[in-house]
């Protein structure tokens, strides 16, 4: 009896775990979907129709298919490492997961270095790259995981000091902590340090290896880079690893600078009249049951029997996602988890449907821009914005001002210098485009 | 307490068990970037040892910046370079025995020192902020007390990187 | 395989007649240059064919096979080659002598037949001195029952001018012809699709190889002779071992 | 230009940091290079030293074929060298086989032939607007421009039947007459479409990566393209304003107004700002034609046997992707007694070399997609 008090506390963290490592494909191969709609929409046509009704069953096909193909390991590779190379990747994201907050109640462990965990984690991943790169012993895959190599380290600075800049308004590593700190200042980071936000962002493209920065993996050059050699179900590893860091970065940026698990307007509070029910609360469950009735609207309109009652079965899912949601209202132990996990992880398809819309938006750049880019531009921002922020910090607490007011101060300042830093790239663009006389 | 110091005990061998084998795979594979791969779990034992020691900020830094970045770096050089060279050379020369034992001798002599001598070695006292974010200890420490020589260190870094710089590059 | 090659190498025949003035309607000037405008047009007709030593006057066209569209021509009928006597070919034949050996237009386009060995000075000559600045094409002709079977024919092209002129030059089986890829690096290409399908050399030429064809093809496909049933048995009977029933 | 830059494979050598020199195979299976066309690449890291096009996976004899067919049966053949611009194809060999008759198409042939090639110029500058875009990782133009190209295909199909190898014309003018609602189904797309070109525009034109990516790289100047023979929006974007449709006047282009656009400096945005403003000026020549097409017999008195008489002819058209040169020997039979195809694609793709040196390899794809090149008509 008495060990197993021991080891109570490790009951709900083994759940945990077990819980994101089972669900964790399943949304990676939902994100998959996502992609593909989104992606269709933008492009004038209408994406995987075929399994299920709108393709609700696509990841779960393809799942299947990519367990049942050839899994091939081409004869001049490095064996072990070819094998090993899309576990490392995998095995990294997935550890990630144990330090982000998904709600008040719903994290594996609360690290009191929460952040650098995750950042010393996920940049493990980048041997699964190299590695697999290296291991295909063919050039495009070489080329790959060079290029991989060189843009993580590049890309991983900028992102860091970004992160930073949120990280001296929160004053913890902690994940938890850092929630908390935006709950109690009642403003998301992301209104504080907007630039700092933003070269998150562009530097978490870059790091999970996405469109603009998706170079590792170009398809018009590299053919699939570090993955050229992969097929079956080692490279639908490496893709899931890939959805996996996708979540991860879009964790760490929610938690950081979007309010976590914080419902939007976490300081208002207005109760419908006569119960303890805060009227935004309502938002999630009217949602879900607004996506119902658009589905049993919808289930007439299909062409086959099955498709009808599929759609009334994701209507009737949704149903019970709406009582859930509206359940614990009534329950207030259960609130914040639920809601909590709710608003998180709409927070992370708004900022994954980001990665989307730049993805298909913006053609690729070429590997020496991507550089010039991290280092002449990004990073100089970066460190730019740090140093506002922390001035900012310290006119709010020297001078006794506002730490909104001081904060958008610094950052028009950045702004300025980020202009400045854009003017010169292009000035050296003009002064390089110069005939030369060749010394 | 015990079955805690035991787990400790156990968690201390595993990692000093993955260091040291790495360090010796590394010394004696013959394929350049498997080496580097075996310093990568040397230098993760090292992490491993960091935390097991409740220094968790030097664990994330020790992977951060040497498994994350300068390993990266080390692995990205060796692809570039392609050293198939190595492998048809001879790995060690002729003076392998001897320095084997006298490596030996000398793991021998450090274990006779520490079995007889124990007692005039003092090591210090477990700090008092165990259990404890040790993030700020480490940051008060290094920008209070160690302020100058942190500094100087980062000096001495910026004149190599300069240096590194002026000569890589051939036209400024 | 073709059967029907020619009796007669060359079907053509200088005639005397009224010359027309070469192809080329400089209408939007397209250089810009307003010597596009000047165009140079034919001068009267020499009465006769020049040198002509190679071409015996062979087949007159036969009854012509569609009426022309062009109502202002004569009731002479259809097409026939005019021998060309301008001003370029008076400055070319001043240049290069008896090098230039015959000219004449052929539906409104100049022809101009030089000697193998002084082609690449006339090409040069013709880039240079007559501004024919781009080589629109090379190619060969194979007429295997003439003594020099090999026609290789250039068509340049004149921005200046507005104008095409096509130039000549016969090759015999062993012959070698002199290659163009210094005067026009666009040469190289083309010189290796002849060398690929005719087997005519270019001399001087940086990479001949073969380009369409595979690099271990055993014979020249555009040649009157090739018969790609030999090569078909030969495969069938060295990689089968069997006799082909082809 | 010299014989220097235009092979200069060896050996393996090193680089300056001591690396060796990698020699990177692209294609004939690679998703950039436009079909079977396969490039030897020697590398310095990712710079580009050397280069080798290896052509011919798609040779299929067309101009050994077209000994051994009488002049109509070899038209279809001429449809699957430029697959994509199976019209423009069309219509250099009819009007070549037309010049070596002496014939002419009467003027509603000529007219309803026009509208024709321009719309499949059109359709030939989407497909490489798309495809292009998509090799610089622009994922989203290739979808829209489909989406324009799928209504000139059903303009021909329902014209002649066919999509992509059309075979729409005959030589001596048209075998069918247009289809009701012909011109209207022409002026509504024409009409569309200049929105349509400015989407792409939005999409593409000032946008930062796109411009960074192409602006500069793979430069031809216009000496060097005119000694290469290049010719096409490839010439046009290196300076020289030369367009055979204004040269040398075919089919009936004489009677519309349209302007050469020409840019300056012969890179890759260049060339992309010149077909852009080609597809443009095409749908200001099929909108004026499109107003008046002349009635009258479609095609011309040429005979059911064709024996031109003997000669030789050479005419050449402008191709979407340059000059498109058909060279005809005839001896008075039947059959053509050698048939030279001058095709765009496989003497533009000579410039390569000289566009892709000193480049990176993500340049490589860049210039492959501006030459604009179609395999089936390299290797013929």
């Amino acid at each position: 009896m008495s060990t197993f008090n021991n080891l109570l506390p490790y009951l709900w963290p083994v759940i945990f775990g077990v819980v994101i490592v089972a669900v964790l494909p399943l949304l990676a191969g939902y994100v998959v979907l996502l992609e593909r709609k989104v992606m269709a929409d933008m492009q004038a046509r209408l994406g995987p129709m075929r399994v299920g009704p709108h393709g609700l069953l696509q990841p779960i096909a393809d799942a299947l298919k990519l367990l049942l193909k050839e899994d091939i390991i081409p004869e001049n590779a490095d064996h072990f490492l070819f094998w090993i190379a899309p576990l490392i990747s995998v095995t990294a994201a997935l550890v990630a997961y144990a330090a982000i907050p998904f709600g008040p109640g719903f994290q594996i462990a609360d690290l009191n270095i929460g952040l650098l965990f995750i950042l010393a984690v996920s940049s493990l991943g980048i041997y699964g790259i190299v590695l697999g790169g290296w291991a295909s012993n063919s050039h495009y895959s070489l080329m790959g995981a060079l290029r991989s190599a060189a843009q993580l380290v590049s890309y991983e600075t900028a992102a860091g000091l970004a992160l930073i800049s949120a990280l001296l308004l929160g004053s913890s590593l902690s994940m938890r902590a850092l929630v908390m700190a935006q709950q109690k200042m009642g403003l998301w980071f992301i209104f504080c340090v907007p630039i700092g936000f933003f070269i998150y962002f562009v530097g978490s493209i870059a790091e999970t290896n996405r469109a603009p920065f998706d170079l590792p993996e170009a398809e018009s050059e590299l053919v699939a880079g570090y993955m050229t050699e992969y097929s079956g179900f080692r490279w639908a590893i490496y893709f899931l690893a890939e959805y996996a860091n996708m979540i991860v970065v879009a964790g760490i940026a929610t938690t950081l600078f979007l309010g976590g698990w914080l419902r939007p307007f976490a300081s208002f509070h207005a109760h419908i009249p006569g119960t303890g029910v805060e009227i935004l609360d309502l938002l999630p469950s009217l949602l879900f049951l607004g996506v119902a009735g658009y589905c049993v609207w919808l289930a007439p309109r299909q062409p086959v029997a099955v498709q009808k009652l599929f759609m009334l079965a994701v209507a009737g899912f949704c149903l019970l996602l709406a009582g859930v949601l509206g359940w614990s209202l009534a329950v207030p132990e259960f609130l914040p988890a639920v809601h909590g996990g709710f608003w998180f992880l709409a927070k992370i398809f708004v900022y994954i449907y980001g990665f989307l819309w730049v993805r298909f938006t913006f053609p690729r750049y070429r590997f020496d821009q991507l550089m010039s880019l991290g280092w002449h531009f990004l990073i100089p921002l970066a460190l730019a914005n740090l140093v506002g922020v922390a001035v900012g910090i310290v006119l709010h607490l020297s001078l006794g001002w506002g730490l909104f007011p001081s904060l958008l101060l610094t950052t028009l300042l950045t702004l300025a210098v980020a202009i400045f830093l854009v003017w010169g790239k292009e000035r050296h663009a003009r002064l390089a485009a110069l005939p030369s006389d060749g010394a | 307490m015990t079955a805690m110091s035991t787990i400790n005990v156990a968690f201390f061998d595993f990692f000093a068990a993955i260091t040291i084998i790495s360090a010796v795979l590394m010394v004696t594979r013959r394929n350049v970037v498997h080496s580097a791969i075996f310093l990568i779990t040397a230098l993760l034992g090292t992490a491993g040892i960091f935390l097991q020691l409740e220094a968790e900020f030097l664990f994330a830094v020790q992977i951060i910046l040497y498994v994350g970045g300068i390993m990266v770096l080390f692995l990205f050089v060796i692809m570039l370079v392609n050293l198939d060279v190595s492998l048809h050379q001879l790995q060690f020369n002729r003076q392998k025995w001897v320095a084997t034992i006298l490596a030996i001798a000398l793991g021998a002599e450090f274990l006779l020192a520490f079995r007889r001598g124990g007692s005039l070695i003092r090591f210090a006292a477990p700090g008092a902020g165990m259990m404890q974010p040790n993030t700020e200890l480490v940051g008060e420490a290094i920008f209070s007390n160690y302020m100058l020589p942190f500094e100087l260190a980062s000096i001495l870094l910026l004149v190599a990187m300069i240096g590194a710089v002026i000569l890589a590059k051939r036209r400024i | 395989m073709p059967d029907d090659a020619p009796e007669k190498d060359r079907p053509l025949a200088p005639v005397g007649g009224s010359a027309e003035p070469p192809e080329g309607t400089p209408k939007d000037a397209a250089a810009g240059s307003p010597a596009a405008e000047m165009k140079e047009t034919a001068k009267p007709p020499a009465p006769a064919a020049p040198t002509a030593s190679a071409t015996p006057a062979g087949t007159k066209p036969a009854a012509p096979a569609a009426r022309p569209a062009v109502p202002a021509a004569p009731k002479e009928p259809a097409i026939k080659p005019l021998p060309l006597d301008n001003e370029l070919v008076q400055r070319m034949k001043s240049r290069f002598g008896a090098a230039i050996q015959e000219a004449w237009l052929d539906r409104k386009q100049s022809i101009i037949v030089v000697a193998r060995g002084l082609l690449a000075e006339v090409a040069r000559s013709c880039r240079d001195d007559e501004e024919f600045d781009m080589l629109t094409d090379l190619t060969a002709v194979d007429w295997p029952k003439r003594e020099k079977r090999f026609d290789v024919v250039l068509n340049l092209y004149s921005f200046a001018r507005n104008e095409r002129l096509r130039i000549k030059a016969m090759a015999g089986e062993n012959e070698s012809i002199p290659s163009l890829c210094a005067v026009w690096p666009a040469a190289n290409w083309m010189e290796r699709e002849v060398f690929d399908m005719f087997g005519i050399v270019f001399e001087g030429h940086p990479n001949l190889q073969r380009i369409l064809m595979p690099d271990e093809w055993e014979g020249y496909p555009l040649r009157k002779d090739y018969d790609i049933l030999r090569q078909d048995t030969a495969w069938v009977r060295e990689n089968l071992g069997i006799e082909s029933g082809q | 230009m010299d014989e220097r830059s235009i092979h200069g494979m060896s050996g393996a050598g090193t680089t300056v940091l001591g690396a060796d020199e990698i020699i990177l195979n692209m294609g004939p299976q690679h998703p950039s290079t436009h079909g079977v066309l396969r490039v030897k690449l020697k590398l310095d890291g990712e710079r580009v030293v050397g280069t080798e096009c290896i052509i011919g996976y798609l040779h299929r004899g067309v101009e050994k074929i077209a000994e051994h067919r009488s002049y109509q049966q070899f038209a279809p053949y001429v449809d699957r060298m430029d697959y994509v611009a199976a019209v423009s194809n069309g219509l250099g060999y009819c009007e070549a086989v037309e010049k070596l008759l002496g014939a002419e198409a009467p003027p509603r042939a000529r007219v309803v032939r026009t509208i024709l090639t321009e719309l499949q110029r059109i359709a030939s500058h989407l497909l490489w607007l798309g495809t292009h875009a998509l090799d610089i990782g622009a994922l989203t133009p290739v979808f829209y421009c489909f989406r324009e190209r799928e209504e000139i295909l059903k303009i021909f199909e329902k014209y002649c039947g066919a999509r992509l190898t059309t075979h729409a014309f005959r030589i001596g003018g048209l075998q069918y007459e247009t289809y009701d609602g012909f011109e209207a189904e022409t002026k509504r797309f024409c009409d569309d479409f200049a929105h349509k070109i400015d989407e792409y525009e939005t999409l593409l034109t000032e946008n930062r990566i796109w411009v960074e990516r192409t602006k500069g790289v793979g430069i031809l100047s216009a000496e060097d393209a005119i000694a290469l023979s290049v010719t096409g929006p490839v010439l046009r974007a290196s300076g020289v304003k030369w367009d055979i449709r204004k040269a040398m006047p075919y089919a009936a282009y004489d009677q519309y107004e349209f302007e050469i656009p020409t840019r300056e400096n012969g890179d890759t945005y260049d060339r992309y700002l010149v077909r852009m403003e080609e597809m443009r000026q095409s749908r200001h020549i099929c909108l004026q034609a499109i107003e008046n097409i002349p009635s009258g017999p479609i095609m011309g008195k040429v005979g059911k046997v064709l024996k031109p008489p003997p000669g030789e002819v050479y005419h050449a058209i402008e191709a979407p992707k340059g000059e498109l040169g058909y060279y005809i020997i005839s001896d008075g039979t039947t059959q053509p007694y050698r048939l030279r195809v001058r095709p765009p694609s496989f003497i533009n793709l000579q410039a390569f070399d000289s566009m892709a040196r000193g480049g990176l390899v993500a340049d490589v794809v860049a210039i492959i997609g501006t030459i604009d090149i179609v395999l089936g008509e390299v290797d013929r």
